[in-house]
């Protein structure tokens, strides 16, 4: 499966794309591909119609619009057919519970925050991938 | 981890402001720098085993990342502590700033002298108003307790008054030389604040002030309640030899 | 990195004197939370490569510990980014401080929290002995100032001291309660100290613990010279309300 990376700090994707690209199969014998970085939210929509992932992975705080606006436009009937637009995970610093349901409104189908452990995040992405939302349990608290 | 403010002690809108201004400045600086070189080391730490059974020069290089991102997030933690606390070392004894006050006083009097320091920036911009048109110049020795006096009165003020403003009235009258520095902040429970256990190190400031007015034959009269602003006056007889 | 505030904007002293009292407040909180695990880290991870090399076993165990101390101070950062922005309606509650003695605290008091901290590894191994039998447990104001105390006194010692091995001691007695860290160490001229210039952002471990003794109303010592060891003692009245 493929993933690409959004996120300003080019040492956090760099970390994030080590952890992805050491993870071991999962038990249906997928395996994880990190196709593309991007460190804004145009360039996240603009990489995602090039390069098709199945998963954005999405930061919130970026130059430019946000995360979460580029989660709409990931997510809005644009381009693709709706099977075909990329799952998104926001990783974030923190949220407020607005910040958590404008995200899910955008079309986020998880919410992470950046302390959480690799085999999660491993997880979580590739449960994103099935359509498997994954909610921080402090996110999901807030909803 | 216990940062709440004591709310009780912001008695005002303005001062809530202010501090709440200043911990979003605080949090972004914060949540932009530091948390994310740290959320990238929790990530190559545990990326490391991985590396170094594939390839132990790639397992080397992300240990350096580890050790760059950890010691970058402290030097950024650092600066940051620099920022919040400039004078961080030499705070209690470094040698005295040079004072733009005393630096006058000895050749243009105490009423520049005060001036001097009012404007110095020595009290972060409180305003103060001077008020010496019932003043005559007096000898060195008494100058210096006034000055020394009232520069310890204002500095009290900025640092526990919370007041708008200050004035200083000097002026001469039947032999006596008197100087009354005046806030209108939030006051103290004056009579108390002379028995009242502190800290070791603290509560200096009025002693000395008494102790100048004494040695020059004079006292001192602190004139304070909560909520009332406080008046420090001293008054030294001109007419005999001051020093005792 | 630029928290500088803008000055102009404050326009009144009371304001200044706020943002200055709640500024300090942040550079104690975060030099004592976060900049103690980020500084361990550092150390920890300096040896990760060498480690591996020679055992990957041993790597590992390294590697999970700076993860361990990285995650505490990016937990630390966390809380206090909770606590400097919370949001108007729920902020998502920060996790449990990652800080081994700091959890225990609270249910399990002072001596079990030392206890804890010494054994979570963040001393890097510095053997310590801890002697409460003459103590009784107190509020938990003083006992988390206490702690904090403890902790950036040990975390001192780990530091500056080069030493075989410290002791804790916990004591009450005629209404005090008494804390003494000692070391077999290096030593430092104390006195020469608290007016040393140092980089800023440093020297604030001492400073910090001085405030907490004073936020509690009591008083801190420390006597050190060069070549003899370092004993930190802090002494609060307990008969008196705490906070000033
Ligand atoms: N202008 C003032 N407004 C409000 N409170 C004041 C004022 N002046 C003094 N105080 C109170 O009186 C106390 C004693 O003042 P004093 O100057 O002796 O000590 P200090 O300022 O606390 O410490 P230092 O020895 O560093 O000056 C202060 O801590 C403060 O509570
Ligand atoms: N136990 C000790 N043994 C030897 N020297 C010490 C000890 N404790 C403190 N010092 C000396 O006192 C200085 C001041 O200590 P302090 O904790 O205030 O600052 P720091 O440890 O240098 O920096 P910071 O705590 O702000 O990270 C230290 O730099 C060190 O030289
Ligand atoms: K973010
Ligand atoms: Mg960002
Ligand atoms: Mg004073
Ligand atoms: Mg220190």
């Amino acid at each position: 499966m493929r993933v690409l990376l959004a996120d300003d700090h080019q040492i956090l994707r760099a970390g994030l794309r080590m952890i992805l690209a050491d993870a071991p199969p999962s038990p249906d014998d997928e395996t994880i591909e990190v196709v593309g970085e991007a460190s804004t939210g145009e360039e996240a929509v603009r990489l995602a119609a090039a390069l098709h992932p199945d998963v954005v992975l999405m930061d919130v705080a970026m130059p430019g619009i946000d995360g979460i606006e580029a989660t709409r436009r990931l997510r809005a009937a644009g381009g693709q057919p709706a099977g075909e637009r990329p799952a998104v995970l926001i990783l974030t610093t923190y949220g407020d519970d607005a910040r958590v349901r404008e995200a899910i409104q955008a079309g986020a189908l998880g919410y992470l925050l950046k302390d959480l452990l690799r085999d999660d995040l491993v997880r979580a992405v590739y449960g994103a991938a099935r359509g498997v939302p994954t909610l921080d349990p402090r996110a999901q608290q807030l909803l | 981890l216990a940062v709440a403010i004591d709310n009780a002690r912001l008695h005002d809108a303005a001062q809530r402001a202010a501090v709440l201004e200043e911990r979003h400045r605080l949090a972004r600086e914060l949540h932009d720098s530091v948390t994310q070189q740290l959320f990238t080391a929790t990530l190559v730490a545990q990326a490391l085993g991985t590396a170094y059974a594939r390839d132990p020069d790639e397992g080397e290089r992300r240990a350096s990342m580890v050790l760059e991102l950890t010691r970058g997030a402290l030097a950024e933690m650092r600066a940051l502590l620099a920022e919040l606390r400039p004078a961080a070392s030499g705070e209690t004894s470094a040698p005295p700033p040079a004072d733009a006050g005393l630096a006058r006083l000895r050749h243009d009097g105490l009423v520049a002298a005060l001036h001097a320091h009012a404007e110095s920036g020595a009290l972060g911009g409180l305003p103060v108003q001077i008020d010496a048109d019932g003043y005559a110049p007096q000898d060195a020795p008494r100058e210096e307790a006034l000055y020394r006096i009232a520069r310890e009165a204002l500095h009290n003020v900025v640092k526990h008054a919370h007041a708008g403003h200050a004035d200083v009235r000097l002026e001469v009258r039947a032999g006596v030389g008197r100087l009354v520095v005046r806030d209108d902040g939030i006051g103290f429970a004056a009579h108390e604040a002379r028995g009242a256990r502190r800290p070791a190190g603290y509560g200096l400031g009025l002693r000395s002030m008494r102790e100048r007015a004494a040695e020059q034959g004079g006292a001192l009269r602190v004139d304070s309640a909560p909520g009332r602003g406080t008046v420090v006056e001293v008054e030294l007889p001109l007419d005999a030899e001051g020093t005792p």
